[in-house]
Parts: C-alpha cells; structure tokens; sequence
C-alpha cells in the first residue's frame, strides 16, 4: 500500500482521472466512458504481495478486474485464489497478523490507502462465501439485514429491497410466501441464493464470490449461474472456482493462480478472456491444468 | 430499648405485637448485651434497658427500677436411656472443664461422655459458664459446638453418651417426637417453680431497667410485655419461665 | 468527504474514509467493553485490599507466626492460634477428596467411554444437578441422616471428619466429574480406535490409553475439586462439631477455617474480628494459589 | 480370558461409580421430599414465620431470594456479556487478556464465605448500603460474574466464523455484527448460563447471610433487608426446634433450582436451531 501511495492521492479522484490505472490495464481503449462499460477497468491491482505473518502467501499479483463482466479465479487448492479474492474487500484484515503490499484500486482510489474505511468498501464490494451462511433469523430478516444497517426503517421500502433482491437472487418464488421462516430452514442452494440476496440488497458494486456452488445441488448451482448473467450488467462479478466448466460457462475473463512449490509464494500465471485461456492458453502451467494434468 | 442477647427474643416478638395492637407506635430494639443495655438506660439513650444479669454495685447508684419480665433456667439434659438422674454444680463443672470424662465416675455405666457445648454467641452458653463454671474454669475445647438449642436437643436425645444444656423450656418435645432426660442438680429438679423460687441452681432472672418513671408509651409496652398474652405466648416460646409462674400453686 | 448518507451516491473513484464518529463510537464501544472485562480484575484486587485492610492488625498487632502458627484458638482468652483450623480444614478436604475423586472420576469415565446415549441423558443431568444443590441442604441432609449413623459407627455423637467427609465427597463430586469429562472427551476418537484394532479391551483403552491422554485435564478437576471443599462453608460447619481442637479421631468434634468465622463473626469484635478476616484473607490465598496451580499444571500440557 | 474377566470388573466398578452418584442424588431428593411435602401448603408458601420458632410459612424468605437473585442477574448479567464480548471478539491474545481470564478464573474460586466477608466489608459498611438487598446482589453479583462470562465467552466462539464473515462481507461494523448478529445468535446458550449462575445464586449462604442480615422482612426498596431461604434454613436447622419447617423450606429450595435447571434446559433445546 505504501507503493500506492505515491501514485494515487489518498483522497481519491473523480473517474476519469483513474489515469495511472487505465494506462497499464488493457481497458485502456474504453476510458473515455465515464459509466463503466464492459471491458473498463474496475479494480486494478498491481505487483501485490501478501503474508500471512512471515508467510509471504502471494507475490506480484498484477490483474485489471472489467466492470459488467464475469471474472474466474482458477487454480489448484491452496494457490492464494481465495486469499487474493479476501483482499478486494479487505476481509483478510479480520484475521490478526497478515499484511498487504503494492497496489489495489478500486475505481483508481487506493484500497489499501490511509484512513480508508473498510467497513464501507465491503458495503460496495460485497463477498460469498463456499459455505452459505445465513443468519439465525427469519428470510425477511436475512435480506433486509444490510437496508437496516444503514438506516433503513420504513416497512414498505425494505418490503421492495427484500422482494427485489429475492427476485434478483431467483429465489422469490420459492420463499415469497414463508418470509418469516427462519434462514436455517432452506435447502443449502437455496440458503446460498438468499445469501446472495442479502448481499444484493446493499446493491454492492463489485460481488466476490468464493467457490459459492462446491457446497450445493445442482438446480441451485443452475439457478446461481442465471442469476450472474443476469445481474453481472449492473455488478462486477469475480468467481473463484473449482470447476472448470464452471469457469468456461459463466466467466467472461479468466485468471489462473498456482503455487508450483509448497511453501512459496503463489503467483498469477494467466490472465485473459476466458475463450483465450481455455481454448489457446499462452503459458504451458495453464494448459496443463486446463487440460488437467495435475491440481 | 436495648440489652441483652437472651431477652432479645422476647422483646422482638412482644414489640411486634405491641405495634400491631397500638398502630402508630414504634418499638426499637437491639440487643447489644446486658452491660450494654443497663449502660444506654443510665445515660438516658434507651429508656428501657434488658439485662440477664442484677445489678453490680456501681450501677446500682442510679435508682433505676427492676421489674422482672421472666426467668431462665437452664437444664442440664441426656439421653432418657443414660441411668445417670442428678449431678451435683461441682460434678457438672468437672465434666464441662474436661476433668470428667467417662459417665463411671458420676455413677453411670461406662461410657465415654460426649460435651454438647453452645456457641459462644449463645446467651444460654454465657449464663451457663458465669453459674456452673465461673470465673476460674474453662470449657473443655473437644466438646462439640452447636449453634442452636434444637441441635443440641436433638443430639442428646439421639446419642446414649451426650450432655448437654438448654433452656428448661425447651426439654418437653414440640416439634419432635424425641425425648430428652433433665438431670436434677444438687437434687433439685428443674421445673418452673424451682427456677422462680430461685432453688434450683442454674437460673436468673430477666430484667428490665428503666429510670425512675418512664414515659406513658414504655409504661404501656413493659404492662404488655407483662401481660398473661406475652408470658404465656413469647416467654413460653422462647423456653422462659414466665413471672407469673412464681405466684401459681 | 461525504458522511451521511451511505448509498451509491458516493462519487465514482473514491472511497470513503473511517469518519472520526465512526472511530470515537468503536473506540467507545470497545472502551465500555474492555471496562466490563476489567470489573473482574478490579473484584478480585477489592477483594484483596478489604479483606487484608480489615485483616491487618492480626498480622501487625498479634503477629504473623503467632496467628498462624498459634495452637490454641480460644477468642474468650484472646488466643487467635488458626493452626488447629487449618489443619481442621485441610483434614476435611483431603478426607473428602480420597473418597469423592474416584467417584468423580469413575462416573466420568463411564459418562465418556461407557455409558450409552440414554444411560448418559439419565447420568449426566444427576451429575448436574448434584452441583445445584444449596450446600445448606447437603448440611442438613448430613446432620439429619448421616450424622446419627456416623455417631452408631464411631461411638460418639457424630459430629466430625467422617461426616463431612461423606458430604463434602458427595459435594465435590459434580465439579471433578464435569472437569474430567470434558478433558476426556476432548480425547480425539482415532485414539481409541487404534488401541480397539489392536484388541484390547474397554478397561486397557481406558486405563492404558484415554486416561493418561486426560491426565493433565483431570488433574485439574481435582485441584479445582479441592478448592470448592476448601472453600465449602455451610455444609461443613454444620456437619464438623465446630470444636477448635487438633484432630482427634473421625469421630471426634474439628473445626476449620471457614466454619469458624461463620461461629464467631456474629458476635465478633476488635482483634477477634480481625482475626476472621485474617482467615478469610488465608482462604482467599489458597484458593488463587490453586486457581495458580492449574494454570502451571495446564501449561505443562501445551 | 483374564483380560475379559478384569474388563468386566473394571466395567462393572465404573457403572458402580456413577451409580453411587445418581443413587445419592436420588436419597437426597427423596429425603427431603418426603419429609418437607407434609408441610407444603399455598399457606406455608404465602404466610410469614411467627413466634420464635418460626412457625407458619415463610413467604418473605421466598420475596427476599427472588428479589436479591433477581437484582444480582440484573447487575451481573450486562457486566459479563459485555466482558465476555470483550473476550471473545475485541482483546487481542496478550497480557492483558492473561490478566482478565486469571481474575475471572479466581473469581470463580473464591470461597463463597470469603465473598460474603468482603462484601460485609465493603458494601456493607464501608461504602454505607447497610444490610440490604442491594449489598447482597452486588456481592452475588461478583460470584455469579465468571460463570456467565464463562458461558457467554463459550457460546459467542461457539456462533461460526462464516456467519460472522456473511455480515462483515456485506460492510457492517464490528459492533453491528456483534450486536445484530453474534449476540442473537448465541443468545439461547448465553440465557441458560444466566439462568444456570442465577440458580446457583439461589442456593447461596454464606453470601447473602452478612450482607443481606437477618431480618424476616418482605424487601421493597433495595436498600431493605431480609432473609433469604437459605439462610431461613440454616437457621432452622441449627435451631432445630423447628425441623417440619426446614423440610418444607428445603423443598422449596430445590424446586425452585429444578425449575432452574430445567429451564436451562429447555431454552437450550427449544432454542439451539432456529
């Protein structure tokens, strides 16, 4: 963050002046949008390390994450994907001892810059997780959780955010009439969707999702998969996953990660539009996972 | 008022039921000890002071009134299957000293005696040491503390070896079914009569002091305290001998 | 920088910084809960400064050696010697430990290795419920049923070591009995799985296998085990015979730390007064000198 | 065979072991019972003791337990979820931290006569509350403190990281997540511990028997004082006179910590899985 800081003013820019970002990046050709169209740059990271306390877990991540589109994180367990995905929203910050280094903007203002509130960056970029993880609260409560963390209170406005971001989330249907039943009570897909529901609700910028189909049945995973395509028009999507069909179905952007000895840092072997990675992958560690060779 | 542990009991109760059949009046009692309670009338703190004791000479100066309110006798009690039926005050001592140890030696079978002794809190416990024991004796320190007579009743009617002592009033059962034994002492029988005469040994009168006159209010309380409702109902309760008992056939 | 409302209107390339309202209400917060945590550590130092304050003049008027090392206890002749009440107290709650900790420990290990599910829903609860039981009952129970059968065995009245023993055993029980469990269950599975491949029996996975596992656990219920008889007021001054005298037989009359100050502190006054307090000050010490003992006994596992 | 046979010795000595436990819980409860239902009655429940043998019921000693266990949870219960907060979700690993558990853990083993003399000492006389209500639930408060910063502590590790990370990753404050999401979710296990300390703060005597006093009152303000129960029975049982009433008085006793303890139960069960 201390690199960042000399390239980025701590108070940050309006948009366009996200130059030092969009000058790298391969968004380069769509600046002159000032709404991000696909293809902008919306998080642009650079030369990034991480430690875990002495454990140096990344090393010089440098990425451009496109607005309006899907990215995937691929790579065997343990490769940093998960980790780095913590870092957009600065969730590794809950866990004492770990440290970031280099650049990470969000819209050009640093991430990591001093007196950034975290709190409000991870309203903006919301996170799923493998595990769904709803309250011990009914599905109302569930959803309308982050509207009434910023004040929300009038009943008919969270009645709409909850109904729409249930319909977003392609779960309305199946709970519009059993709102008041406790989170706990769905099936693990649909406890999943009303998470992603709940996150919806705060309208996120960004959405990070960290393997959120391993733990679910399959209709759910179908119904998840619509869901981005759906919404990714309005909501950056980046995916960490396991499955690489998974990858090559809802991803318009793909990054592969690999920690080739254990006990190394993890680096970013790959990145780029997902038809390219997996139909003519640049560097032989890609094609050999793709092709599934090892991980 | 203030006074004595032993009387405080009586007083408690009696004032209870003053206050209820006089509304608006108030009765402050505390028990500070007989000397205590003598002391706060002489100075004119109280206006009713309670003693288990007399008067000692030096409190006798100041003319106060002694109305006695009800006696204490204190029986020696054992388990009804103990053969032994009297001890003389010397024999009593030599047993709560720890000079006496097998009921053989008072004529009884041979049995080790087990003490039953007070607390030292218990104003049975100070009234016993200051008549049986008296100035120079100590109790035997092996001898069991209880902290309650009911205890001590309870013990001596279940184990054939124990002794110990308690208000006379409080040997027939109440609420219990068991039997307890009253040693005569010197040869008197403890009974209400021999503690209001004074003849049996191990007794004394409970008074209260107060000033030359009192006022109307701890008139009324002191006639009510000496009234049949309260000497007949707490003092009785309480395992006293009522004042009256003393005039009765 | 914007700092009311929230939602998206909060320009594009730019994020929001911690607002000072944000950081003093979490400061504050955070302040409010450490103040919470803290009331414990201020408890226990209250306790120690009143009860030393009011202990004082043992130690500075009567002396140190005299006062605990004193042999006779007799507040009517101001003699304050605790030896015989420490004594009083450590016979009672070594006696108690003999017999309550294999009780404890075996109904333990039959919780955690033997009992089935519906033997365990019927044993536990007991156990639990043991530990809720007012020690004034555990008292009167012993005075009324324990009491007169102690004093057939031993020829005496039954005032003693031998009946609080039985109590006191009985008292400590839950606490031995819940620590153990838990240390044994803490065991992991495949442990004993690997002694049962091997063929031994329930009994030598047991004894060779689960409980040395647990020892340092179940060690530390009997230390905390020895601090609740230690500790134990009620039960034990109505059981013990309250008489301030060297031990003299299981059947014969004792007293200890905690029931004498419960005898006297009614009527207590002056240097008598501050004797008790010296006692309590003495219990106090004992007890976080085992509270001690467990966390050195503790850090011996890790 | 030797071995099968010292197995099932072994087996058998165990099962004796827990036996004797429920066999002695069972006496006890059956003891008193038995002799304390004669004397259970809506009168003995409702009516003052009298007389110097305290005869009749003893409905102030109920008042004065309800109310001094009632005000000590009031005290002890706010203090200790915010402390095991603090524990589990704020304090880093440290000094400090070593601090506060070894204190709370001494805490828990304080004699609980120990306690009664300090809270005499300071409550009582030194900081002038007097004999009351008050004096006693603070001290109660201080022993029923470790027990439910135990269990609070206990039950807020027990709530998942992930469901704390769902209300993180959506941009709520620490407090937000502890207060609307941690603390709900623990809250069944942290209500039994309260309830557990809370029983446990019945059955106490030596506590509350100097700094509450003696005095058979029924408590109004928590400046009055009163006798508790226990020490209603204590009082009975040394004093011996009175044993019907002792029966009945430790019956109510332990009903009222069976209600207690089965209440904890039931919230545990009722509760646990929303």
């Amino acid at each position: 963050m201390t690199d960042a800081a000399g390239a980025t003013p701590p108070v940050a820019t309006e948009a366009g002046a996200a130059a030092p970002a969009a000058e790298r990046g391969p968004g380069e050709a769509h600046r002159h949008h000032v709404h991000a169209a696909v293809g902008e740059t919306k998080v642009h990271v650079q030369g990034l390390n991480f430690w875990y306390g002495d454990f140096n877990a990344l090393t010089d991540i440098t990425v451009d994450i496109k607005s309006r589109a899907v990215t995937a994180f691929i790579g065997p367990s343990g490769c940093g994907k998960s980790t780095f995905l913590r870092c957009m929203n600065r969730m590794n910050d809950l866990i004492p001892g770990t440290r970031v280094e280099g650049t990470m903007l969000l819209d050009g203002a640093d991430i990591y810059g001093p007196g950034v509130d975290p709190v409000d960056l991870r309203r903006r970029v919301g996170m799923i997780f493998q595990q769904p993880n709803p309250f011990p609260q009914s599905i109302y409560d569930n959803v309308a959780y982050g509207p009434r963390l910023q004040g929300l209170k009038r009943k008919a406005d969270l009645d709409a955010i909850v109904e729409e971001s249930l319909r977003r989330a392609n779960l309305w249907k199946e709970v519009k009439d059993i709102l008041g039943r406790g989170g706990l009570t769905l099936s693990g897909g649909q406890q999943q969707r009303l998470c992603i529901a709940r996150v919806l609700a705060v309208q996120p910028e960004v959405l990070l999702m960290d393997e959120p189909c391993s733990a679910i049945d399959p209709t759910s995973v179908q119904k998840i998969e619509d869901l981005m395509a759906e919404i990714k028009d309005e909501v950056t999507i980046v995916i960490v996953t396991h499955n690489m069909q998974q990858a090559a179905r809802v991803s318009d952007f793909t990054a592969f990660f690999l920690q080739e000895v254990a006990g190394e840092p993890a680096v970013l072997v790959e990145y780029g539009r997902t038809s390219e990675i997996f139909t003519s992958p640049s560097d032989k560690r890609t094609e050999d996972y793709i092709t599934g060779r090892f991980g | 008022m203030t006074g004595s542990t032993t009387l405080l009991p009586i007083a408690e109760q009696a004032a209870e039921g003053f206050q209820r059949a006089n509304p608006g009046t108030h009765v402050l009692v505390s028990g500070l000890g007989s000397s205590a309670g003598i002391e706060a009338v002489i100075t004119g703190t109280s206006d009713i002071g309670t003693s288990s004791r007399d008067l000692k000479p030096g409190e006798a100066d100041h003319g106060l009134v002694d109305i006695p309110v009800a006696y204490d006798g204190i029986a020696v009690i054992v388990n009804p299957a103990n053969p032994v039926d009297g001890l003389s005050l010397e024999q009593l001592r030599a047993i709560y000293a720890g000079e006496i140890t097998n009921w053989r030696e008072v004529g009884g079978e041979d049995r080790a005696i087990n003490l039953v002794n007070r607390d030292e809190a218990s104003g049975t416990r100070e009234a016993f040491k200051k008549i049986v024991m008296g100035e120079d004796a100590h109790f035997d320190r092996s001898a069991v503390v209880l902290p309650g007579t009911g205890q001590v009743r309870d013990v001596v009617a279940r184990s054939r070896g124990a002794i110990g002592y308690i208000s006379v009033g409080f040997v027939g059962p109440r609420f219990t079914s068991t039997r307890v034994k009253a040693l005569k002492i010197d040869g008197v029988v403890p009974s209400e009569d021999t503690v209001a005469s004074r003849e049996y040994p191990i007794a004394r009168t409970l008074h209260f002091f107060t000033r030359g006159h009192v006022g109307a209010l701890a008139g009324r309380y002191v006639a009510y305290v000496l009234s049949d409702e309260v000497q007949d109902g707490v003092v009785v309760d309480a395992g006293f001998v009522p004042v009256s008992a003393r005039g009765r056939p | 920088m914007s700092t009311t409302d929230t939602s998206s209107s909060v320009a594009r390339g730019t994020l929001r910084l911690v607002s000072r309202e944000t950081q003093v209400k979490e400061w504050l917060l955070a302040s409010v809960f450490f103040a919470c945590a803290f009331v414990a550590v201020l408890a226990v130092a209250l306790i120690f400064a009143f009860v030393g304050w009011k202990a004082w003049p043992i130690f500075s008027e009567v002396g140190i050696s005299e006062f605990l090392f004193g042999r006779v206890w007799a507040s009517s002749e101001e003699l304050y010697g605790i030896l015989p009440l420490i004594q009083g107290s450590f016979v009672v709650t070594l006696g108690a430990l003999v017999i309550g900790t294999p009780l404890a420990v075996g109904t333990a290990v039959f919780l955690s290795e033997i009992a089935s599910p519906g033997v365990r829903a019927v044993v536990r609860p007991a156990v639990e419920l043991l530990a809720g039981i007012p020690s004034v009952v555990y008292g009167f129970f012993g005075v009324v049923v324990v009491r007169p059968i102690v004093g057939d065995l031993t020829g005496g009245i039954g005032f003693g070591p031998l009946t609080a023993w039985v109590i006191l055993a009985i008292m400590i029980v839950p606490t031995i009995a819940a620590l153990s469990e838990d240390a044994l269950r803490s065991i992991p599975m495949g442990i004993r799985e690997a002694s049962y491949a091997m063929g031994a029996t329930t009994w030598q996975t047991i004894r060779k296998v689960v409980v040395p596992a647990a020892k340092i656990g179940i060690i530390d219920a009997i230390i905390l085990g020895m601090g609740r008889a230690i500790g134990e007021t009620m039960a034990v001054l109505m059981l013990v015979g309250n008489a301030p005298q060297f031990f003299a037989g299981i059947g014969q009359p004792i007293s200890t730390l905690t029931s004498q100050i419960v005898m006297d502190m009614g009527y207590s006054t002056g240097t008598h007064r501050t004797a008790l307090f010296g006692m309590a000050a003495i219990l106090f010490l004992i007890s976080m000198g085992l509270v001690l003992t467990v966390r050195l006994v503790s850090r011996l596992r890790d | 065979m030797e071995k099968r046979i010292a197995n099932n010795i072994a087996v058998g000595v165990l099962w004796v072991a827990a036996g004797i436990t429920v066999a002695v819980l069972g006496a006890i409860i059956l003891y008193v019972l038995v002799n304390g239902v004669r004397v259970l009655s809506p009168e003995f429940i409702v009516t003052r003791p009298h007389g110097v043998n305290a005869e009749g019921g003893i409905g102030p000693t109920i008042v004065s337990t309800m109310y001094v266990t009632g005000l000590a949870m009031l005290i002890c219960a706010p203090v200790a979820v915010l402390a095991a907060v603090y524990l589990a979700e704020y304090a880093h690993q440290g000094r400090v931290v070593n601090v506060i558990r070894f204190a709370a853990d001494s805490l828990a083993s304080v004699p609980s006569i120990v306690m009664g003399l300090f809270g005499f000492a300071l409550f009582v006389e030194a900081m002038g509350i007097g004999l009351s209500m008050l004096s006693a639930a603070l001290a109660l408060a201080l022993l029923m403190l470790p027990i439910v910063m135990r269990a609070t502590e206990e039950a807020i590790r027990a709530v998942p990281r992930y469901i704390r990370w769902g209300s993180y990753g959506m941009g709520a404050t620490k407090w937000q997540t502890v207060s609307r999401v941690v603390l709900p979710a623990a809250a069944p296990r942290i209500i039994t511990g309260i309830v557990l300390a809370t029983g446990r703060a019945v059955g106490e005597t030596a506590v509350v028997f100097y700094t509450m006093g003696q005095a058979i009152n029924i408590p109004i303000t928590p400046l009055d004082s009163g006798r508790p129960m226990t020490v209603h029975l204590y009082l009975l049982a040394v004093d011996g006179i009175n044993l019907p009433a002792a029966y009945g008085t430790a019956l109510l006793l332990m009903i009222m910590i069976l209600g207690f303890n089965l209440s904890a139960r039931w919230i545990l069960k009722r509760y646990r899985k929303v």
